[in-house]
């Protein structure tokens, strides 16, 4: 986990077949295509894009941060990229594939005409190879669940490559192409304790449309062309420059002053501004905003801290009963209350401005799987919410602003991450809310790392304010499901066999429709029951300059299509000539 | 004076241990597990403990602390960076380089400045120059150094568009002849220098203005005016001198600010320095990197106060004859 | 005359001492060690060799000698600064460099010293009578009783009321000494130790202090060690001269004898170059 | 052959603040002949350390001083110094007129040695090469009485006594051979033995290197047998100006005797009658006598009226309504 990305990872699985989602709804999504409308591509021009923090590594193997997986994209091929559906592939470096008759193995097809940049080429001996690694937890590639199902890759010759599965399903696709090809003739001998430390990983042997030339520490990653590319005539253009550039306003200055092509994750207020001078057509830089890949929540402690610290983790039987209901979000009817004295809404637009969209179930806005109508929707209703909280008992007897039950006052502790300001401040709007129906929350910020261990991981807190980033395969196990009780992801203690059910029956289903109905039962549960307060998704901007044609950028990533990216000859800038004879 | 260098030496080496010792418990006191650093938090419980194992954190502390005197103190061997894997010598040395250049540039513009015109004021003493560059100076020194670089880089950067907002050199640096190369370099060390040494020559301005203001005013220079010395001489080698020795411990101390305190400056410039190798690997709990660079800051220290003692020692008669 | 009840709780055996001398000081030899790290060479230096003198109640002694002798260094020892290589120190019949340092502490105060340069005597954030007061702390009176004290002392110091709130600074040498003086009787002293107290001072007002000490010393019964190179002064306030050079007595006696009949001819020189007119001759 | 070398009329020095100015020093008017020497007395803070400085130009600029400072040098005009500007006044410091501090240690540069500092002033003043000017600095160590000059010339200020920091400023200040030496209450910081051994140098200097001298004091013990003249300062005002053998003998002001009897009673051991005048510190009355608050002979005119001028057959210059009869 890296500080600059707040929230934690999440790898949401996809169950069921490779096929398209019939009943799938428009997502809401604000990709931007810049059309290939010219007929004659030139080659040729740099790209200067920023890089939010320094890549700890350019190993695909070790990487784990968004920075440096955004560059070894560029550097390395996988076996098939997915598609910006999330759900369908297209081929990279296996042309294609097909499923064995017994629906437990994957075959690909490999391209013959693929070297290392080292002149190697790269054989189906490549790919057995970077499985052995991938699934060795000694290497500690963190992509390691998506090969659970796995049981063997075996090549066949040096073009043809099988996956064996331990049992059929929807995800076998995904789960076999995740992760970047690593070259078997530099690594075969390393140890997992000599690749750590091997130059692998500061000057990576790679495949794909670029490779790297200079890696100035904390300044730039300067790529170039990879020259034996086997898409010939692409990567278009000849420099990819990453400018290391952590502080957020020196990264707007940068955009402004013309010394950054690309830059992501803008501040709000700085791109309404971009978006306002490209509006009245002033400035070079062109804002996107699409999708992202996270969002935030308020999750409730169900049960109370200190029955959880008596519980024993090695057993898992007869968990529920040994459990004691949270004094305030032990109750459904506590949590819905809150929900509605929420205005989601305003807190979204004050903190986010327009860069984000509501959320009210457990499902992402960007997977196959997401169904607004599924989710029950609570609506701002504070008036409602004192009624239910009355109804409940809890009443100001006092007159001293803050509803009681009996002894028990409603007050609490919300947490949140230090570091991050918007955190912050959505933190102080619900507190206000809160009041306004006379709960008193106390809202405390807590440094990431203390955070985790020793208040999340222990489930030592009352509610906490928190985000996940969203992974492309669609599951809750970790977060809910009652068999994976102890994991870190699971600090709301909830527990409910009925999500069991329905989870296990999704995940397992390997029919799309079917799989479609147990989410959406599946959300309008978790909606109803409320675990979570789900508070926004978050929108992402991007701003690119406009002499740059063929540009994908959508939920994927910014980079997504970069080989394909280039630049009309007359809008050339000067810089963009200065590679234009070298390799 | 061999005896009192041999027991400052002596004591240097004592706070010296002393100092290694604190950073060591610091730093393995604070919160957060750096094993978190390797895998994610869903990685299973025998991965992370190997990590443990392999970088000797599962040992205990004392035994740590042994290893790691043995290595760091004594044979400068930090290991490898829990964070890139790659060797922290190697990394602080990199990160070393523009940080001496931006603090050893804007220290030596900040002396040369502020003690120039810390002499000028103080000759010229609640004239109209003494008033309006002392309340310049004032407006520097009160100023937060990150502050005072976002308004130059808003002015000469943004506004202006004459200097380069960040980084030490242009990304197409390598496309330079010889001659732009150095003016790239150049170009890209003009505001942070004089960010830097603005705010460095306004400590040293009110530091030599005041002990000039002191020469000025003894009895020493009074007694040398009464036998008719010329001016210029009364300045320069009767009040300067004496007023220039307690200079020197103030540059001995501010040695550690050659390391560390330009971190601010790095931030707002994009340099890729030492203290924001060190701001990064405080956030990513990455021990050996946290330890080779305060270890650093602490020997610049220490060693800064060793050497304006010694110099002391050997400028100042009265010192050196006791 | 003024009267200034004791609220000193004195251990017995010190209040019937009356017969016995405040001050003895037996073989006492002073000296300077430089120490030097881990056993490299160490210097000495001696300065006094084996002096013994006392000094009675209500007697004034007279410590003469050029600068650099090493009065003010036995000065220091007495205050209990500097250590005696040898010797001992008895004051109010305690041996100051035996008894333990709390106990030292509870006498201190009646062993009053009063240096030359009064300027940085006196705390130049503190107003004089803020001055004096902090001299009766140990005392222990009661606000008004310290009032009356501070009036009585300013009195007796012949210093105006009025100066009560000023700073040292806004003082004249000779008013900052006699605040100085005033300070050293609140404590109710049995010693007073002056350290060439007239030294900074102009004739006129050196003239002055010297009356003041007189009658002090009549009006409290005070016993005072002097300490200066002026035989002009200890021929004024001192009943016994103690005549140093070298670190070592050469001459000592009663005033006059001292004055009249030096059995030195470096006292002689002494008496010659403070242009003391000897009547005899 | 005696003319007077220096001649000081009505000086006066103010202490000029945005708000008010105070006068310092009013109405000095003495004449130094050649080879003779001056002695000032009186209390601390009456004036006469400014004094030196105001004849050598020395104050701050809120000093206002006003008056002649007359300089005479044989054959040569006579030469206003209070008039001259800064760069012609540093010819008469470095070669005319030699001046010593009361403090000589805080006078010397701590961080040069003594030579050095004697060699730079050497060589400035006459205008000599360093490697002369060493020289002659070594004979001017001997001539104030150093034993060892080579030693002397090496040594830091720190590293002397208070007798010898004493003849190194000496010897600084007649590195300019000058003519006229200022010497200021040169023996406070010294014991007995010093004193009388500084006062016999001076006396010796007189003789062999030609020199006038300006002292101010308060050691009676030696200024009765060598000096020509006696001012006595008080608050500012010269009270009383004349021959030392006839001040010495019959003081006519109230002050003047009050200082001299309180003395002599000193020096023969008697102790001070007790009928001696009550003094008092307290500030003086602001146009009337400032001595008249502790004036034995005061009378209700001396408090609202300056005290009256009147110059005595004898020449000696007096400032008192009554003054004591011969």
């Amino acid at each position: 986990m890296r500080i600059q990305s707040p929230g934690l990872h999440l790898f949401l699985v996809i169950l069921g077949l490779l096929s398209t989602c019939q009943q799938k709804q428009s997502v809401p999504q604000t990709a931007f295509i810049q059309p290939n409308q010219d007929t004659l591509i030139t080659s040729g021009g740099v790209l200067l894009a920023a890089l939010n923090a320094e890549p700890e590594t350019l190993n695909p193997l070790s990487a784990l941060s968004e920075p440096a997986r955004q560059v070894i994209g560029l550097i390395f091929l996988r076996l098939a990229n997915i598609n910006s559906d999330l759900t369908t592939f297209t081929p990279s470096l296996a042309t294609k594939w097909d499923t064995l008759p017994d629906a437990r193995a994957l075959r690909f097809h490999l391209r013959t005409d693929v070297r290392w940049q080292d002149g190697v080429p790269v054989t189906a001996r490549d790919v057995q190879f970077t499985f052995r690694l991938q699934s060795n937890p000694a290497y500690g590639w963190d992509g390691l669940p998506f090969k659970t199902n796995i049981t063997k890759v075996a090549a066949i010759d040096d073009s043809t490559v099988i996956f064996f599965f331990k049992h059929p399903s929807r995800t076998m696709l995904m789960d076999a192409v995740e992760g970047e090809i690593l070259p078997e003739h530099v690594l075969r001998e390393m140890t997992p304790d000599q690749l750590l430390a091997a130059d692998f990983n500061q000057q990576p042997v790679g495949n794909g449309p670029f490779q790297l030339v200079e890696w100035k520490p904390q300044q730039t990653i300067i790529l170039k062309r990879n020259p034996d590319y086997y898409d010939y005539p692409r990567p278009y253009l000849d420099r990819v420059i990453f400018k290391i550039i952590p502080d957020n306003a020196n990264l707007t200055r940068q955009l402004l002053s013309g010394e950054l092509d690309l830059a992501e994750n803008l501040l709000p207020r700085d791109f309404e501004r971009l978006s306002l001078r490209w509006r009245e057509g002033k400035g070079n830089l062109r804002p996107v905003s699409f999708l992202g890949r996270q969002y935030d929540f308020i999750a409730w402690n169900l049960v109370e801290p200190s029955s959880y610290r008596s519980l024993d983790h090695r057993r898992t039987d007869n968990i529920i009963d040994k459990l004691r209901p949270h004094r305030l979000f032990g109750s459904r009817t506590v949590r819905a209350a809150l929900t509605m004295a929420l205005d989601r809404q305003r807190i979204g637009e004050i903190v986010n401005g327009e860069l984000f969209r509501p959320m009210n179930g457990p499902i992402p806005l960007i997977l196959w799987a997401y169904n607004p109508n599924a989710n029950h929707i609570w609506e701002y209703n504070p008036a409602r919410a004192r009624q239910l909280l009355s109804a409940e008992g809890w009443q100001d007897n006092d007159y001293d602003g803050i509803l009681e039950k009996g002894q028990i006052k409603f007050q609490f502790e919300m947490l949140t991450n230090s570091g991050n300001i918007r955190r912050q401040h959505a933190l102080t709007l619900i507190q206000d809310q809160l009041k306004a129906i006379g709960v008193a929350m106390r809202p405390r910020l807590v440094e990431p790392q203390v955070l985790i261990e020793k208040f999340i991981v222990p489930r030592e807190f009352d509610a906490l304010l928190f985000g996940w980033n969203v992974g492309l395969k669609m599951e809750l196990t970790s977060l809910f499901h009652s068999s994976t009780f102890f994991h870190p992801f699971h600090f709301t203690s909830y527990y409910s066999t009925t999500f069991d059910i329905l989870e296990d029956r999704a995940r397992a289903a390997l029919d799309t429709r079917l799989a479609q109905q147990q989410w959406d039962k599946i959300a309008a549960l978790l909606s109803e029951e409320l675990p979570y307060t789900w508070l926004y998704y978050k929108v992402d901007c991007a701003a690119i300059h406009k002499r740059f044609r063929n540009v994908i950028i959508d939920q994927r990533g910014v980079f997504v299509n970069v080989a394909e990216w280039w630049i009309p000859a007359a809008e050339r800038l000067p810089h963009d000539r200065l590679f234009l004879n070298q390799p | 004076m061999i005896k009192r260098l041999i027991s400052r030496l002596i004591e240097f080496i004592v706070v010296l241990f002393i100092g290694v010792t604190i950073i060591f418990i610091i730093i393995h006191l604070a919160p957060g597990d750096p094993s978190l650093q390797f895998c994610s938090p869903t990685a299973p419980l025998e991965q992370r403990e190997l990590l443990m194992h392999r970088f000797g954190l599962d040992q205990p502390l004392w035994k740590q602390y042994t290893i790691w005197l043995k290595n760091a103190v004594i044979q400068f061997d930090f290991g490898i960076s829990f964070f890139s894997g790659k060797q922290v010598g190697k990394m602080v040395r990199q990160a070393l380089s523009p940080t001496l250049l931006l603090t050893g540039l804007a220290l030596l513009f900040g002396i040369l400045a502020g003690v120039f015109l810390g002499i000028q004021a103080a000759i010229r003493q609640n004239k109209f120059f003494d008033r309006f560059v002392t309340t310049i100076m004032f407006a520097f020194y009160s100023m937060p150094s990150f502050w005072l670089g976002l308004i130059l880089l808003q002015i000469f950067a943004v506004q202006l568009n004459w200097l380069p907002s960040s980084q030490l050199v242009s990304v197409f640096h390598e496309q330079f002849s010889c001659g732009a190369r150095l003016w790239d370099y150049c170009r890209h060390l003009i505001l942070p220098v004089s960010t830097l040494g603005l705010i460095f020559a306004a400590s040293f301005y009110r530091y030599s203005r005041n002990a000039m203001l002191t020469a000025l005013s003894s009895e020493y220079i009074l007694a040398a005016q009464a036998r008719g010395t010329p001016r210029n001489h009364l300045i320069y080698r009767y009040a300067l001198g004496n007023s220039l020795l307690p200079l020197i411990s103030l540059v001995g101390t501010s040695l550690p600010v050659l390391f560390s305190g330009a971190l601010m400056i790095e931030v707002v410039f994009g340099l890729p320095g030492l203290g924001r190798l060190m701001t990064d690997a405080v956030l990513t709990r990455d021990y050996p990197v946290i330890v080779a660079a305060a270890l650093l800051s602490f020997f610049a220290a220490i060693i800064g106060n060793l050497m304006a003692d010694i110099i002391y020692l050997i400028v100042d008669p009265r010192l050196r004859h006791s | 005359m003024v009267s200034i009840k004791s609220n000193l709780n004195l251990e017995p055996e010190m209040n019937h001492l009356s017969a016995n001398p405040i001050l003895q000081v037996e073989n006492l030899t002073l000296g300077y060690r430089r120490s030097a790290w881990f056993g490299t060479s160490s210097r000495q230096q001696l300065i006094i060799r084996d002096i013994s003198f006392a000094i009675q109640p209500n007697e004034t002694v007279a410590l003469v000698g050029q600068s650099g002798v090493g009065k003010t260094s036995i000065a220091n020892s007495i205050l209990r600064f500097l250590k005696p290589w040898h010797g001992n120190i008895y004051f109010l019949g305690q041996n100051i460099w035996q008894i333990p340092a709390s106990r030292f502490r509870l006498i201190r105060p009646r062993l009053q010293p009063i240096f030359q340069d009064s300027a940085t005597a006196l705390n130049p954030m503190m107003t004089i009578d803020q001055a004096i007061m902090d001299g009766m702390k140990h005392l222990k009176l009661s606000h008004a009783e310290a009032q009356q004290r501070l009036n009585e002392l300013l009195q007796m110091v012949e210093l105006e009321p009025a100066l009560c709130n000023h700073y040292p600074r806004q003082l004249s040498g000779g008013q900052r000494q006699r605040v100085v003086i005033a300070r050293a009787l609140a404590t109710e002293p049995s010693l007073l130790i002056l350290d060439e107290p007239l030294s900074a001072l102009d004739l006129v007002t050196a003239v002055q202090i010297i009356d003041l000490l007189r009658s002090m010393r009549q009006r409290l019964n005070l016993s005072c060690l002097l300490i200066t190179h002026d035989l002009m002064l200890a021929q004024q306030l001192a009943d016994r001269i103690i005549v140093l050079k070298d670190g070592v007595v050469i001459d000592s006696g009663p005033t006059q004898q001292i004055l009249t009949n030096p059995s030195h001819h470096f006292t002689r020189q002494l008496i010659h170059a403070a242009g003391i007119l000897n009547r005899k001759t | 052959m005696s003319f007077p070398l220096l001649q000081v009329i009505n000086l006066k020095v103010e202490l000029i603040r945005p708000e008010s100015s105070k006068s310092l020093l009013q109405e000095v008017n003495f004449e130094l002949r050649s080879q003779e020497l001056l002695a000032v007395i009186g209390e601390s803070g009456g004036g006469k350390s400014l004094l030196i400085k105001a004849l050598l130009k020395l104050l701050p600029p809120h000093f206002k001083v006003s008056g002649q400072i007359i300089y005479t040098d044989g054959n040569e005009q006579p030469v206003d110094l209070n008039h001259l500007s800064e760069k012609e006044i540093n010819v008469y410091r470095r070669r005319k007129i030699g001046v010593l501090f009361q403090e000589p240690l805080s006078g010397l540069n701590p961080v040069l040695s003594c030579g050095t500092q004697l060699r730079d002033a050497v060589a400035f003043a006459r205008e000599v090469s360093f490697a002369e000017a060493h020289e002659i600095a070594l004979n001017l160590f001997a001539t104030v009485g150093l034993l060892e000059p080579a030693a002397i010339y090496c040594t830091y200020p720190h590293q002397l006594s208070g007798g010898m920091a004493q003849r190194v400023a000496l010897a600084l200040a007649l590195a300019g051979q000058p003519r006229l030496l200022l010497i200021d209450e040169p023996t406070s910081a010294l014991d007995c033995i010093a004193r009388r051994e500084f006062m016999d140098l001076i006396q010796n200097l007189r003789q062999t290197q030609d020199l006038t001298v300006f002292m101010v004091t308060h050691d009676f013990a030696n200024i009765a047998q060598i000096a020509a003249k006696i001012l006595v300062l008080y608050a500012g005002l010269p009270v009383e100006y004349g021959d030392a053998d006839r001040l010495w003998r019959q003081p006519h002001h109230p002050y003047t005797h009050l200082l001299f009897t309180t003395y002599q009673t000193l020096q023969k051991g008697e102790t001070v009658a007790p009928s001696s005048p009550k003094l008092s510190d307290s500030a003086s009355s602001s146009n009337g006598c400032s001595f008249a608050p502790r004036c034995p002979v005061v009378q209700d005119h001396c408090y609202p009226n300056f005290p009256s001028y009147q110059l005595l057959p004898d020449g000696t210059r007096l400032y008192c309504h009554f003054p004591l009869s011969p």
